[in-house]
């Protein structure tokens, strides 16, 4: 929904003025409980704001004015940002903040971007994110191909894999696993977010690449 | 990518299994419905292909050759009106693997048309530290206040100039000089250990002063001052004056230095 | 971010549609001047989120539409976050986004980090303990180690020591014992729960040549 549009002109509003932002949608309860929505806002955006990872409803929640809803806030700020150079996104079990992708390029005429993952390494991560926790052994198996050693720790080194254990078999082989900061990679809410295995096989050669 | 090209090099495939399903997604149909038999064929011709540019071949490659060819002919046994029941399920078995590898690349494939982190949409590059930190407490308990006082203490001790602890060392001519002055007064026999210095409180500086006094009482018996007597061994050692005394007269001399 | 409530309202606002800010400030030039501006706008702010450090108008133009001035961009953007719960700031080097001070208190966890009492301090206390009352002097010479006027000061800080009147010697020097404050941090009900000395240093005093 649009940002400013549902509300009534604000009726003072200097830039500088109000910390209750006066666009703020309706909100059940009194002056009082919409002040202090209003102030749930404010630190709603400053805390994800300022936070190094997405921000759950609960640790939101410990921020906020009481009797003012995490969830609602943050449903109100979602809506609020859309569109804007910087929208909310929920990923990885939280809320944070993010650029709209249609500023990629400009952005990165300045900041510097990382290499793409190479074909292998992201064949691997979809095979550890579906079938984790995995061996090593049985992503091999799985590729019909011998894995790299240094593919593995490209994965590691990035912070997309993490070791789950061991398998109790001979050799103690390591577990696999993905890690929140997969999910943040890619801008998944929880690996549910991945499509089922099914669709994946339905869906037609869209835009695969190939090798 | 397909047609000529597959089958000049193996190189742009990551094992048969790679291969493989290349040829198989080229028969445009659902994997798990493809043509193992026309399968066989291609990837035996591919295989083909790159040996005739001589190009390497690894054994995987070839043992894949192999087992597909037995399956094929397994599949196609003329004689028998079905084919081997193993045979199917090996080929199932294949079509399996080849389903699931496809799925793992089309997955890997959704994943890298997302927008990811750091390259199509980015998070704030400065996040806030939203802790503060307050240093105001104390870790300290009993035990390591405990600790410390002793680690102190000892510290302090070890850290004294070192001054060997001084030895009172019963020298043999300082027994002699004792065993000649008292032996004069003492009638009868005496044991060896009552001749020795008071106040060795350490054993060390018993044990040398029971020897150098045993030295001494012995110089004084080959002198023929002085008589010794042991009852049993590790014994007491009992001495006495001697009856005559030939150098009683010359001990005593020596008594006033001793003094 | 900034929401818009200085502008008029928005003509035609679909949320995810308009690149450009409906309510950018009057700029000089065309209506393609004023597209660029409104663009530059929204990538000056999705720059300064994602860069890692404080972003200097002249990073900023690489990544502008030819034509906008950063500088303007810059002020513009600044004028917009007045009052928002983020604002943008120049700091050493160039323009970064911060909360706003006073969101702080709300955002901030207090952590507490309990310091670990240095091991001269803690050296220090015990011999207080012990040797009460005791002047400066006389805790170095059973420590055998000279004491820095620091260490008592932050014992004296801390609560666990206070004087305890002067010794009647030429410079009259103070003398040290521990507080309440003392007994209560280590759980003594009195100084006479404390262990015997000998107890502690029993081994080390057998070893000492006798005086």
């Amino acid at each position: 929904m649009p940002r400013d549009a549902d509300g009534a002109p604000p009726p003072a509003a200097g830039p500088a003025a109000s910390p209750a932002s006066p666009d703020m949608p309706i909100h059940p309860g009194a002056e009082d409980g919409e002040a202090a929505f209003a102030l749930g806002l404010r630190i709603a955006e400053a805390l994800i704001f300022a936070s190094d990872r997405p921000v759950t409803p609960q640790r939101l929640a410990a921020a906020l004015p009481p009797g003012v809803d995490a969830r609602a806030v943050l449903t109100a700020l979602q809506a609020r940002m859309v569109g804007r150079p910087v929208e909310l996104v929920e990923v990885a079990g939280g809320f944070a903040f993010r650029t709209a992708p249609d500023l990629a390029p400009a952005i990165t005429r300045v900041v510097e971007v990382p290499r793409r993952l190479p074909r292998a390494a992201l064949e691997t991560l979809a095979i550890i994110a579906y079938h984790q926790p995995i061996t090593r052994a049985g992503i091999e198996e799985i590729r019909g191909a011998s894995l790299a050693q240094a593919t593995l720790d490209s994965l590691l080194e990035l912070g997309l894999i993490a070791p789950r254990g061991r398998m109790e078999v001979p050799g103690r082989p390591t577990l696999w696993g993905t890690t929140p900061r997969f999910l943040e990679h890619f801008g998944l809410r929880s690996l549910a977010d991945l499509p089922r295995r099914e669709e994946l096989v339905a869906e037609e050669e869209a835009a695969l690449p190939l090798p | 990518m397909r047609g000529e090209s597959l089958h000049l090099s193996l190189a742009g495939f990551e094992g048969p299994l790679d291969l493989l399903l290349e040829l198989a997604r080229a028969q445009k149909v659902d994997i798990r419905r493809i043509s193992i038999l026309a399968l066989v064929d291609q990837y035996v011709a591919a295989l083909e292909g790159a040996r005739r540019l001589r190009l390497e071949v690894a054994a995987e490659w070839l043992v894949m050759a192999a087992w597909l060819t037995w399956l094929k002919s397994r599949l196609l046994l003329p004689e028998q009106a079905e084919p081997e029941e193993e045979a199917l399920q090996a080929a199932e078995r294949l079509t399996e693997k080849l389903a699931e590898l496809d799925a793992m690349r089309r997955a890997a494939a959704w994943l890298a048309a997302r927008a990811q982190l750091g390259r199509e949409i980015f998070a704030r590059g400065q996040p806030e530290a939203l802790q503060l930190i307050d240093r105001s407490g104390i870790v300290a308990d009993l035990p390591a206040l405990l600790r410390a006082y002793a680690a102190a203490r000892r510290r302090a001790l070890a850290a004294r100039p070192y001054r060997p602890k001084p030895r009172r060392l019963w020298s043999v001519a300082e027994a002699l000089q004792q065993l000649r002055r008292l032996i004069g007064t003492t009638p009868g026999w005496v044991v060896l250990q009552s001749f020795l210095p008071e106040g060795l409180a350490d054993g060390l500086e018993r044990r040398a002063a029971l020897a150098s006094g045993l030295v001494a009482a012995l110089e004084e018996a080959r002198s023929g001052a002085l008589e010794l007597r042991q009852d049993a061994p590790f014994g007491p050692l009992w001495l006495r004056r001697a009856a005559s005394e030939p150098r009683a007269a010359e001990s005593k001399e020596s008594l006033p230095d001793a003094a």
